[in-house]
């Protein structure tokens, strides 16, 4: 759809759930095998087995709201990941339903105050900053983005492949950083030259719902 | 009573094994081991872990040691999704000697926060 | 051969669990878990530290990592009874995070002193 | 037998070590008692397994001099223990055999130097100083009487005996004291008030080998 045709319906949302969960498990390997060269190897497993929980929540009790939809991830994702990712990806998706309220619709900007509201909920958790080598080095220009995009009066699919985009460079960027948050940090300067496997995920996502968000019936 | 404590690790055995040994030095301590994912792999587990907190509760406070850093994120998600989170407390320390030093604490009948602070403190205990 | 790894506890159960970790981050390191009396009970065993030294030798040195003071001793002492005393160094620093942090460096290439370095400095390691 | 009577042999070496396995085995629950106040409730359970193992070794293996003796001794406590006095009188006794070497009778001087290198080898094992409340509160006294004692000319039993007396005194007074060693460290000041398990058994074992030399056929 054209980027200024309208808002993110609840059904759009739960499409870019469905769209996530299925990008994460084509690209479960690839996670898996970022993890292994600086955390446990289980990225690709935890991603997938959130998110397939995650759609199956989601398809099972009807949300009214995007924010409704959100909350639900949050909690599956809390409740399946086991692993960093799960209290963290969790924490994005609670702080974003909050932002979203209780709207059934959303519009550019609330989209992008959504994932500034993930991106603080990811600091709260997990106390990183820009450079540590984690998902915020996706998720903080990919937040840049999106307000920018957003203030121009980009429409949501507008302000998600911003975010996407931003969100891409920043997780190759992650790949000469000197991990300080996570298992990674165990490394030291050993972690670079590796991509940070929770950036790459973050990107992979912030792609998948601008791709389901942009070709929208 | 004193105290609960809950161990939040990503291993079952981990945690059980840490339980022996707090249990040891301090026997009339309500330890909850928690540790592994829900389907018997290595991570730790939401649910677990709000279930341990519950039982841990004995009307004292409950404080929670971990291991590594997600099971840290973990315990504060547990912690914040309960009734009243201010009934418990995340402590930071190694997780053997702080879970020891901990149960010492809490056998000592101390408050939570004495008893965190001991888990804190346990770095370089004998 | 990266150096190898033991570790000294209390408990079996609690060894096992470390070592468990440890792999996940450093699957090509030798971590041999000891904990335990040899009649089951919960305390430290001098005859299996020694075996597990032995197990850990790859060539390139073992660092010993240790939960309470008393097993501390014993991995010295398992150490001093070595044909080549200097060939094992008994690491400072928090049993689970101390071990995954060795485990690391070891994994890294590093050498039985950095590697037991990375043990002691392991304090308050995300 | 008189103070002055003569050496202390291999024989008597052997009953010293019969007699404390006896006495350890007897006093097994008052230093579980002691154990459970201030740490894990096993010093009488790690003891009695000890001295039992080591008294079967020493029967077992015919042993040519004391010194062989405590050899014995230390190496089957560091085997079979499983607690920190398994270490610490372990290092106690082999430090003992060096420092008596081959002789096949130890005088009063001797069994005080003996003492004063078990005395150093549980420093250098587990690093306490006097005050710290563990054995080295009733092992310290024990070795200045017994120097004192041998200086002025007794025999091993006399030399034992004052050894004895001072190391009652000592571990009785560690009742006061806050642990800064070993796993009652962990209590801090609610460890005042109890004696040192590790510091009665060294006063026990002490008394007992006065005794057995004492009243040596
Ligand atoms: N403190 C943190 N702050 C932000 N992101 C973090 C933090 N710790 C870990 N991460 C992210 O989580 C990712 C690892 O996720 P995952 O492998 O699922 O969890 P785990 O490390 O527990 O196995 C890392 O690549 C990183 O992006
Ligand atoms: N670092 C140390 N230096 C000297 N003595 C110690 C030390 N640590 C412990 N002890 C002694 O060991 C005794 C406890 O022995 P035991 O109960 O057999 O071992 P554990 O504490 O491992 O269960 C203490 O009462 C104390 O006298
Ligand atoms: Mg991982
Ligand atoms: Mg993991
Ligand atoms: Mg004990
Ligand atoms: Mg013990």
């Amino acid at each position: 759809m054209g980027d200024s045709m309208g808002g993110c319906s609840t059904r759009d949302v739960i499409a870019a759930v469905r769209a996530g969960s299925e990008a994460v498990t084509e690209h479960r390997d690839e996670l898996v095998r970022l993890d292994r060269e600086i955390g446990d190897a289980d990225h690709g497993e935890n991603m997938e087995r959130g998110f397939r929980a995650a759609v199956s929540q989601v398809e099972s009790a009807p949300s009214e709201t995007p924010g409704a939809v959100l909350k639900l991830v949050a909690t599956t994702l809390i409740s399946s990941v086991g692993g960093a990712s799960g209290p963290l990806y969790g924490t994005a998706f609670l702080r974003a339903a909050s932002a979203v309220g209780d709207v059934t619709e959303l519009d550019g900007t609330a989209v992008a105050a959504a994932l500034q509201a993930g991106m603080e909920g990811v600091t709260a958790r997990g106390k990183a900053v820009v450079g540590d080598k984690t998902m915020i080095d996706a998720l903080s220009p990919a937040v840049d983005a999106a307000k920018s995009a957003a203030g121009s009066g980009h429409g949501p699919s507008g302000v998600l492949a911003a975010a996407a985009e931003a969100a891409h460079t920043g997780a190759r960027n992650t790949e000469e950083l000197v991990a300080r948050k996570g298992r990674a940090s165990y490394l030291g300067e050993r972690s670079a030259g590796h991509v940070d496997p929770g950036a790459r995920s973050t990107a992979l996502l912030l792609g998948t719902f601008a791709e389901t968000t942009g070709v929208r019936r | 009573m004193s105290v609960g404590l809950v161990l939040v690790s990503h291993s079952r055995r981990l945690a059980e094994g840490v339980a022996e040994l707090a249990e040891q030095m301090a026997p009339g301590v309500r330890i909850v081991p928690t540790g592994g994912t829900a389907d018997g792999g290595t991570g730790t587990d939401f649910e677990s872990v709000s279930a341990a907190l519950e039982e841990a509760e004995t009307g004292s406070g409950v404080v929670l040691v971990y291991d590594l850093g997600s099971a840290h994120m973990t315990a504060e998600l547990a912690v914040e999704a309960l009734d009243d989170p201010s009934g418990a407390v995340v402590a930071d320390g190694p997780l053997v000697e702080g879970a020891v030093a901990a149960a010492v604490a809490a056998q000592g009948d101390r408050d939570k926060d004495a008893v965190a602070r001991a888990a804190a403190d346990a770095v370089g205990t004998d």
